[in-house]
Parts: C-alpha cells; structure tokens; sequence
C-alpha cells in the first residue's frame, strides 16, 4: 500500500465508523481529489458526506468549522498547501482559538489534510512546507507521515483527536513510499517520534519526505563508520520533546532537516529546545539542513531541496566538529 | 477625484436616509424597502407576525437593551470596564431578527447583538462579567469585553475578524441539514462586512448548496469611519443577493414588525430547502463604533440627528400606543425596572474576584495542556512567587 | 441531497450548452448572450468592430494559438517539458479580449492567455524556455511552465494561487488613473475564480472608485472537475456585476467579433470614467485542465464533442469565408506556417543549456541578496563541489 | 514627539517628497487611522493618495501590489496586525515572490504599516505579535521600531527601499514613548542593530515595545550588579547578526525577548543562529522570555507578557547558570 492508498483507507474506515466525519474541498467528490485520496468515497457516502465545494479554501476552512460546531468530524482538503494562505484567517483566527476564546463552551475539532512539499517539479505554488506558521499557533495539532503505515494510522489518529489538526501529506511520496499496512483499524498516537535508527554519535531529527533523504543519508554515513540515531518525529505540535532530548543527550550532537525555508522554520525551534535542554551534553552546535531562504524554485529544485548528500555533509561536519 | 466628490455630494443630498417606500435607483424599486409600522403607528394588521404579548414583549427586550447598552458605556467611562461596543438604535434589527427564529437556530452574530445572547438565555450579570473579565467570566478572561458565547442558547463566540461567522454560519446549517435537523441558522454581520472575503464565500458556498441560513445584514450606514457609499458601489445591499442566486430582501431595521415578518419568511425558505436569504436591515448606528470612537470626526450631526428621530423604540412605542397596548407610563415602569435590572446584574458580578486564577490563562488552547503550556504555567507560578509585579500592571 | 441531483439534472438538459440568444432564465434575458458571427458564418457589418486584415490577424493568432498548445502538449507527454496547461477551445475570448484593449494597456493573466503574451511581443523561443526552465528563460527557472511574465509586453507575471490578479489589476488602473495616463487593466481569470476572495474584493473595489478596469471571465464550464453549477448559483457570471455596482455583460466567448466587441465597449467605458467591467465570455475547456488531469474521470464525451462542433477557429474561419477573406486552403498555409514556426521556436529554445546556473537560485528575492542568501549559495556550492550528487536527480 | 507623531511625520515628509507615495487602508483618509497615524495627510494631499479603502485587507494588499508595479510606492496600513491575515495569501504569495517569480522582471515595494502588540486590553484580536510568519517568508524585510526617532527614520528608509517592508509599529508605546526627533528628513537604515547599552555580562535582545521592558530590567540587574548589554534589533529581517554575534562572543549569554508565543517565535531563530555561530563562546543556553503558547489573553496580560520582571529574572539565570 502507498502513502495515498492508507490517506484513502483511513478515510473510508472512519467514515464507515463514525457517520459525523464528513470531506469536503476542491475536487474532492466525484473526481476523488486531485491526487485521488478520496477516490470512491462519495459514491459509497454520498454527496451530503463528501462534498464539492466552490473554489475558497477561507469558504472550505470556515464551513467545515461550523460543520465541527454543530458536532460533525469534518476532514477538509486543501488542495496544495501552498493554496492554505486564502484560509488563514479562519484557520489563525478562528478554528486555532476557539476553544480557547469561548472559556471551553465550543470546540471545533477536524483535520485539514493538505499535501506539502516539493521534489515534483512543481515550482513554488506546488512545493511549500509551511508548517511553521500554524506551529507556532497555539491551539493547532500539526502532524507529518512518511510511510503508508504512519499516514492510516495517524489520520485515524487525527480524526479522533479533540483538536484541530493540520495534517501534512508528503506529496513526493504519495506514491513512491510502499509499505505493509494492516487492514481494518490501525491508530498512531499524535505526539509519538519513532526512532527509526538508534546510534551514538549524532541525532538526525527529520519528519515527511525528508525522513527519507535522512534515512538515506544515515545509511551512508553508516557506511563510512557514523553511528547516527534517526528519528522521524511524525508529530511536530505536540513534540516529543523527551524522545529528542533522550536522544542528545546520548548523542551530544543534532542535525534537524526540513524543507522549508531555513529562517524561522520549526528547525529554528528544536535547535532553540536542543540548546535549552541539553546544553551540558552538546558537543556541537546544532545544525539545520534546510530549504534555502528564497521561494522554492522551479528547475534547480534537487539544489534547493535538503537531500542526502547535503545532510550526510552536515552529519559528518558535526560528528567532527 | 471627481467620483469621491460625487458621492460625497449623493451623501449630503440624501442625508444617508433610506428612500422610504422605494428611491430613485433601479435596485431600489427592485429590492424596496418594507416597512410595517406607518409613522403614525398604525399598521396593517395582516402584515403583523407578533402577537400582542410578543409586542410587548420585544419592546422590552428593546429597552433592555438600550438600557444596557447606556449603562455599560458610562461603566466604560467610569474606567469600571475597558471597552464596549453596543446597539443603539439597531435593537428592531437585533430583536426582529433573533425574535423570528426558532429556540432550535444557532445564532451567528458579529459584535453588536448581545440582546440575542441575553434573549436566548445569558444571565445579565454573566454578561457583565464577560465585560469585566472577572473570575464570573464564561470566557475565562480570554477574549476582551463584548465578545461573549453562551453555547446554552446556541449563541456562538464572538469574534474580532470581520465576517469569518458568514461561512461558519453556513456550516452549522449544513450540519444540521446532513444530520436531519430543523435547524436554520441567523448571522448577524455589518454592511461592511460585505466587503470582506468571508461575506463572499459565505454566501456563495449556501447558495450553491441551498444551506438554511438567514444572513441579516444590520446596514447601519457606517463602518468605523466608512460611510456605505465608500463601502461598495452597489445601490442596496440587498442586490448582492444576485450574484449567489440566492433571494435577498430589504427591510426598514428600524421597524420591529418588519424585521421579525421578513425573518420568518427568510427562516421558511431555508426550512423549505429554498436557501438562504440576504436579508438587509435599513438601520443607523446612532453612537460612535465603540467607545473607542469618536463619530464627530467624520460625519455630521445633521445626519445623526434626523436617525435619532427615527429611533425604533420610539417606533415600536407608537405602534403599540396605536394598539393601546402600552402607554407612555408603562413604557416609565419599563424603563426603570430595567434600570433596576441592570443594576442588579452590575452589582451581582462586580462581586466576583478581578482575575481569574492564573492557571486559566492556559485553559482551553487544548482539550489538553501539552508539555509546553505545563510548563509555562509552572514558569508563570514560580516567577509570579519570586517578584509579584509579575502579575501587576506597572 | 436533492439539490445535488437536481442540479445533475439539469446539467444533463442543457449539457452546459450557454442558451445561445437568450436561455430561459430571468438574468440570462438580463444579460443576454451577444454574439456576432452567426452559424452560417454572416455577421451584421455593423457590429463588426474589426477591419478585414485585423481580422485575417487574429485568425492566425488563433491558429498559432492552437498550434502552440497542441505541440507543448506532446512536447510534455514525450517528457521534454514537465506540465502544461493550454487554451483550447478558448481562443477568440483570449485574442479578442487583448486585441481590445490598447498597446499601453497592462494585462493581468491568470494561466491559459499565453497567447495574450505572444500577442505583446513576447518571442515564441523565449516562451518555450519558459516551459524548460532552462538557461534562456526569462525566469530564470524559477516558476513551474506557463507561468511567465513579459515586462515589455505589459503582461505582468502569472501565478498559480487563484485570483490574486484580480485586485492587482485594479490597482495598477487605479495607479495610472493618479498618474493621469490613459491606461485600462485587463485581467483575465476563471469562472471557478469568481468564489475565490480576491475577485471579491477586486470588483468591489474596482466599483467603489469607478477603477478602469476589463474583468474579462473566461466562463469554460470546469474549474478542474468542478463544474459551473457547482461553483455558483447563480444564472450567469455576468449577474455578479449586480452586487458590486458595475456593469456586466456576457458574450459568446467563441465568437472573436463578439469578444473584441464587448472588449472595446469595455475599454472604453473604463476610458471614460464609468467604471469597470465584468465581461464574462461563455466558452468551453475542451481538453483537460492540465497535462496533469484527466477529464474523462468526470465529465462525459457528449458534452465534450457538443463544444467541439463548436470551435473558435472554426467559426472564425467561417466568418473569413463569408467574406470571402480566406479560403479553405489558406488556412492550410497559415496552419503549415505555424507549425514551422513552432518548431524552429523550441529548436532555438532547446539549444539553451537545461539548467539556469546556481547563482540565480538566489537571484530576485530581494533587490540585493541578504547575508543568509549570500552565505547559502556559497553553502550550496561548497556542497556541489564536494557531492555532484547535490545537483542532480537521484 | 511621541511615534504615533514620528509615523505622521515621516509619511508626510516622504509624500511631499516623492508623489509616487500613497496611503491606503480602512479609516485612513477622512479620519486619520483608528489610532490617527495618516491624520490631516488627506486634507494635505487629497483623496486619490490618501484612500479609504473598503474593510478587505487582500484587497488593500492586492491593489498595492498593483500600484507598486505601476511604478507607485504604496504604504497600505492594516488596522491591527491580528487583522492582516485576510490578507496572507497576497503577502505571502504575491508581495513577497513577485520579483523572484517573474525574473526580476517586476517588482512591488510597498510598506505594509500596521500596530502590533498586547498591553492595551486588546485582547487576542487586538494584541498579536505576528512577525515570525514574515520573517519566515523570503522576500518580504520586517522593521519594528522602538521609539518615536526610529519610528520616523526607519519609516523613511523603509519608503524608499526597494523591497516590500512590513513595518510594525508597537501600539503600546505610541504615546507612552516621547522623545526628540530632528524636524526635516531623518533616515535610519534598514539593517542595523542599536546597542542601548554595553555590558559584559549577558547580552539582552530585544524590539519593539519590549525594549522598554528589557531596558526596565537591565537597569535593576545593574543594580543588583548585573553588567548587561541591551540591543535594540530595530530590523528583525534582515537580521543586524554581526552585532549580535559580536556582542555575544564578547559576553556569552543572551537573552531574548518578545511577546508572541515562543514555539517557533522570532526568539527560536536568533536562539538558532546564536548556538550555530558562537557555540564556542557560550557560557550558558540561550534563554527566551517570550508570549506563552496561548492566544493572547485579555484578564491576565500582564502575567502574558514577558515584562521586566521575568526578563530580569532570565538575566539572572542566565549569569548564574
Ligand atoms: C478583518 C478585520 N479588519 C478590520 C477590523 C477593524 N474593524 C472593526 S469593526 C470595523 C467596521 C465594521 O463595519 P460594519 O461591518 O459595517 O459593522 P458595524 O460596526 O457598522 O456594525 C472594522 C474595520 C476587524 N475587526 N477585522
Ligand atoms: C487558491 C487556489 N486554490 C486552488 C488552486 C488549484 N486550482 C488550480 S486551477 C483550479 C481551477 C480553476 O478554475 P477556473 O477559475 O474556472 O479556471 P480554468 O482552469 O477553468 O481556466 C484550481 C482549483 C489554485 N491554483 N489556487
Ligand atoms: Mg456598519
Ligand atoms: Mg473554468
């Protein structure tokens, strides 16, 4: 199974469990989506549970949060997350604080599923990480898979969370990361890191997409003698702060990789935690390998992107530092 | 340049009044303005959709409500509270249009309506200590005065950003439509709202689906400091119901009777599955913005003087001395026993502690606290113990 | 649920044929369908707004048009370019709105008026380079295909978010309008791009303050696989003139003379202070949206082959040989001609190395690079240096 | 002069100036702005370059942007900044990436204007601190200043810089901060970091209406004996990093402090970039007194805020770790 087919099961399952949980957003009824992670839910659900809406992500976002009032599960799709930004103020203002500003009385818990990311040569509408600026909102869950096992079982996950969620898909992986997922009911806990390689020398810290290129370059600095830990942190809001910690202080070193743009990205924060939390066991500084700080190009994207070989760079000059 | 001269020009020839009975333009005779109480206070008895009681009744609430709205600003002035932002001489529209829906509707409103949460079942004094974000405040002390929700009543949070309840609105009904419920949702929004992104797909997304949503527009001429005419070049406001294919009216919102029929017959067609209504209500906001504002800057006191002529309660008054159902002396005890009333509610939460505890500035951001907020409660409480200031304004 | 069906249904009637010369609706007899040419190709001579030659011009435009998108479509499918995204179908409302408007005139594309750059001089080669990415694309490789910009065509730069155009059209008219220039904006988009915000605030701003501006909608029928009915309620797209104050017209967007028609009244309304105006032109996306979509997941061959039959060139070709303008075998010419120029454009624009250098991944993002800009490139070429692998696929 | 006069100021020395500049927004003409920054600038320079707009930020962006490329230099105020987030997708995806995306070919400087901060009884829609989503956007320069001389020199070189500036102004201090501001031209380049103290002990960083605060405690943590050095960053983006290196390498602790909630903060970046370019110089973690992660609160902004007293006591921790 593909990282698309668990986003599709894990909506199928829940829908079939709880009649409240409704999709909605562009393209996603009769077509199934874009990228086809609804395919075939509207004819087993029907219109009213999978719906086409006009072309609004403020329209989507600001429904779907009266549909959660009302106590239905909505799981709307933002077609690109780069297309997020007509919706922030609903989703910044309004689904982010409303807990909180009505003293508990509401809740509009749903899970705005979007893909990220880039590698798919889609220049810089088709290729955004924006995870950072609803990080950095209270009141928002923010949760990232990179396999088809995580992806069924964190939705799921997410679905039943009493919180707003942004859930990052890696659309470069869409297809290409296959993996054995257990029919029926599979629930990740939000807020759990997988260490997916223990090792001494240096924690790599990565999530989505670029678990992969880490995961790649770990192996080959395991070839040239690197005891790397890896981890995939899977959840960003909440943080398993105390897998990091464990992990450096272990490690004494930290590499963090995203695709977003290095300044102010959520590497900027881990690296602020790390150094916060483990000063007395860091031997090196803690090192970001990010997207550069320039809108995400078209062709030289394999340059822009933190791929393996700039990781292994950075893994080695810390290990050495 | 010659276009801002224009306006300005329509502006002082028409006074910002609504062309009562019909104006000049084509969407005016299009979308005319309906009216049920005559000058005189007479009215068509077939057009009345209240019952005598009922009248009666809401003519309270409207004084209530215009008392209310009278004492907190002077609280405000007092320095007892830091901001309020009222209705005055909007309470036909607030409670026409709240009075026209079923216990069953969720409300939406923006930041005037407080007579729909009081209506629908907030306690006075709850309310007053929402506007004292004292230890009684529903909302924990999260959100600034005015700014209430009261989930017992359907009545929703309040929220600064203009016109993000549109689409919410929206989505309730739908909810209810999918889950089998009668239920028609009410938003309230400003006629400057209508130039905000939400206002839009809002109404777009309800027309295209037929979502059961009455969507009152209280036109109360201005926006802060920008008079309809800057706002948008549409003669009505009603009109942009053409744009969704949805069905707009226009209504005098100074005229309780008219309100309530046009939002009984907005609340049916939804119901029915015919969709939602644009329904404007002709209104004044007769006071400044809030008290934050001052009006004199920008408009002429002409122009408010001949609103405050056209005051509802006076109108409902008429119309129920018309009835001789109320007269002048009932409308004195009315008067005072909401005096009373409110003194009460002002008296009752004033007794509540200034502050609530210190832990609730972490209560709600999630179901629950993540690490962070536990331990930044934890720094809050140490730091508060070891210098006190910490938690006192300079 | 009914509703949904309901709209199915009659989607079925009509198969989203536009009801040429009047459809049954109240506002399709308010903004009827203006068309020029005929079926059998006449035209009334007074309505003909193009002289014979300008004509035989933007035939060939068409044509080229066409062929432009037809070849860039197998260039992608053969992997030489990564997506495209065309304008099929769509011809005359693009040539005929940007023939309308005047030489200094700014245009505001969204992303299938590649024709509309061409048309202000941009080098077929350097559109190509544009699709490649490549060393000669005069973005620097920076945007996805189909995404240019042509400075001194006064065709201001594509982007993918939906509508954002819209406003800024209406800034730059207002812009020149301080300036005293005689400028009117064209700004092309969707009717999907009706619901989006910024068409929203772009005509009532535009309203507000009489911008000149031509809102030309490109009404296709599918906004990806979401179709008209479920975009809007509304009867046409011209109607939404109606809330926002500003004149609306709607035209058959596959009649050349009756788009440059519209275009003209348009530019000249903008001209003369009146305001702007929402041109909706009723055409068909006959291909998919996108190298990356499939339509046939959602829509059905019948309503595909109806619009066929009803070709732009087509009927422009039968127009020229009413007139006795261009026969059957001057097309061919023109048609061969295109090709040829084509072929040599993506020859010339195929012999640019692949790759813009590394330096202009930095190069744009400010007017001169920040320190992080300066340190990354030099990070990045340190790591290219040290792991070729850096700069290429895996 | 207070910085609600310096703002006034500057604009109206730059419209003379340059009849390219124009002012628009909700309330800005007739009235003067909510809080009277444009006041008397329509009667001065007439209604077509001191515009009140319709109430939609997108669209007072999206028609700057398309002025700024007509050639004018717009100067859009946003009422509050908790309001620019109608406004995001034109920022963020248009404002900031125009002059990338199309080649350098076009460009679109403007000055977004717009109050920020808490400490007025705003509440959370009338109190925000968004800069981090900004800095975090390449393309886009963001200038906060502290005091009415800066507020009108920085003001004036952020109208005439070629890139688009978000210029946010703490509300707080707009009449509370009063000093002498030169009459005539006064230009403060963007870019430069002011050291309002020198110290060796600890470096405090700090913008904005908190300097105030962190001037407050480093003047009681020098009587306690604490010898502080205070910078006020003025420029958040481009960041002034020799100085702050400078500063740090020479007292290796530092201290930073703003209002908005910490995770992903401004605060998490210059923390970031401390332990990656002075790792060897650092005596102790760089420490963040900052907004918590919580919507901004209205009771108990005070305890929210991170005022003198918790960044004193961060000083002291900070020296004694
Ligand atoms: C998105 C947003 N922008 C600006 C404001 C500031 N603001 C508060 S009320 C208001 C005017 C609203 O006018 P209108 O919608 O007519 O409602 P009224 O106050 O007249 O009832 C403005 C601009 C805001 N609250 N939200
Ligand atoms: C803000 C935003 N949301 C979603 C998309 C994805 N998208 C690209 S084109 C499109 C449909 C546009 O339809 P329409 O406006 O009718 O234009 P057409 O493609 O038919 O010319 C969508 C949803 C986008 N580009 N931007
Ligand atoms: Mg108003
Ligand atoms: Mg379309």
């Amino acid at each position: 199974m593909n990282i698309i087919q668990a986003v599709n099961d894990a909506l199928r399952l829940e829908m079939r469990r709880d009649p409240s949980v409704v999709v909605l957003g562009e393209d996603v009824g009769k077509f199934g989506g874009v990228f086809r992670a609804s395919q075939g839910l509207q004819e087993e659900f029907g219109k009213e549970r999978v719906i086409d809406t006009p072309l609004a992500e403020s329209g989507v976002i600001g429904t779907a949060l009266g549909m959660a009032l009302y106590g239905l599960k909505p799981v709307p799709e933002i077609q690109f997350a780069d297309f997020i930004f007509p919706a922030m103020d609903q989703i910044l203002s309004e689904v982010a604080k409303y807990r909180y500003r009505s003293g508990g009385q509401y809740a509009c818990p749903m899970v705005i599923r979007t893909p990220y990311g880039g590698g798919i040569r889609g220049g810089h509408y088709h290729s955004q990480s924006p995870e950072a600026h609803f990080i950095h909102t209270a009141g928002l869950k923010v949760v990232v898979p990179a396999n088809p096992h995580d992806a069924k079982g964190l939705l799921t996950a997410a679905i039943r969370d009493p919180d707003p969620v942004l859930f990052f898909e890696p659309k470069r992986m869409y297809r290409a990361a296959k993996g054995e997922v257990p029919e029926g009911e599979v629930v990740v806990p939000i807020g759990k890191a997988r260490v997916t390689r223990e090792g001494t020398q240096v924690t790599v810290i990565a999530w989505g997409a670029m678990w992969h290129e880490a995961d790649q370059a770990v192996k080959e600095g395991a070839a040239l003698g690197i005891d790397a830990e890896l981890l995939d942190l899977r959840s960003l809001q909440p943080l398993d702060i105390d897998a990091i910690e464990e992990s450096v202080r272990k490690t004494g070193r930290a590499v963090v990789v995203h695709e977003a743009p290095r300044t102010c990205g959520f590497g900027a924060e881990i690296a602020a935690l790390i150094q916060e939390r483990c000063f007395l066991h860091l031997e090196a500084p803690v090192t970001r390998v990010t997207g550069f700080d320039t809108p995400f190009p078209y062709t030289l994207e394999n340059e822009y992107l933190p791929r393996a070989p700039r990781i292994l760079r950075a893994i080695r000059e810390v290990v050495a530092f | 340049m010659r276009r801002v001269r224009d306006i300005e020009e329509a502006r002082m020839r028409k006074g910002n009044l609504p062309a009562v009975g019909g104006g000049e333009g084509r969407w005016e005779r299009e979308f005319p303005l309906r009216t049920v109480i005559a000058d005189d206070g007479s009215a068509d008895p077939a057009a009345v959709t209240l019952s005598d009681e009922e009248a009666v009744g809401l003519y309270r609430w409207m004084l209530l409500s215009r008392e209310v709205d009278e004492r907190m600003v002077q609280l405000q002035r007092q320095g007892r509270i830091a901001f309020y932002i009222g209705a005055i001489g909007e309470e036909a529209t607030v409670l026409g249009t709240v009075a026209g829906m079923r216990q069953q509707d969720w409300l939406f409103p923006s930041y005037r309506e407080h007579a729909g949460a009081l209506f629908r079942g907030m306690p006075l004094s709850t309310f007053v200590c929402d506007l004292l974000g004292n230890a009684g405040d529903r909302m924990l002390g999260h959100q600034m005065p005015c700014h209430e929700a009261w989930a017992a009543g359907r009545f929703v949070s309040i929220s600064a950003p203009i016109a993000t309840q549109v689409p919410q609105a929206v989505g309730a009904a739908w909810a209810a439509r999918i889950r089998g419920d009668d239920m028609v949702a009410l938003t309230w929004f400003g006629e400057g709202a209508t130039s905000a992104n939400d206002f839009h797909t809002g109404a777009n997304f309800a027309g295209v689906h037929k979502i059961p949503v009455v969507m009152a527009c209280r036109n109360n001429g201005w926006a802060i400091s920008v008079p309809r005419e800057l706002q948008t070049a549409s003669e009505t406001i009603a009109q942009k119901a053409v744009a969704y294919g949805i069905h707009g009216e226009r209504v005098d919102g100074n005229d309780l009777l008219a309100v309530h029929a046009a939002t009984l017959r907005a609340r049916e067609r939804g119901a029915a599955g015919l969709g939602p209504t644009l329904l404007e209500c002709v209104t004044y906001r007769v006071e400044g913005h809030s008290t934050s504002d001052d009006p004199r800057a920008y408009r002429s006191a002409e122009e408010v003087e001949a609103w405050r002529a056209r005051d509802p309660i006076l109108r409902m008054g008429r119309y129920l001395g018309w009835k001789r159902l109320v007269a002048a002396k009932d409308t004195e005890k009315f008067r005072a026993e909401a005096k009373d009333q409110v003194r009460r509610a002002v008296e009752e939460a004033e007794a509540f502690d200034p502050k609530p505890p210190v832990e609730t500035l972490f209560a709600g951001v999630y179901a629950e606290p993540l690490w962070q907020q536990r331990e930044q409660l934890a720094e809050l409480r140490a730091a508060i113990a070891a210098d006190p200031r910490t938690a006192s304004p300079r």
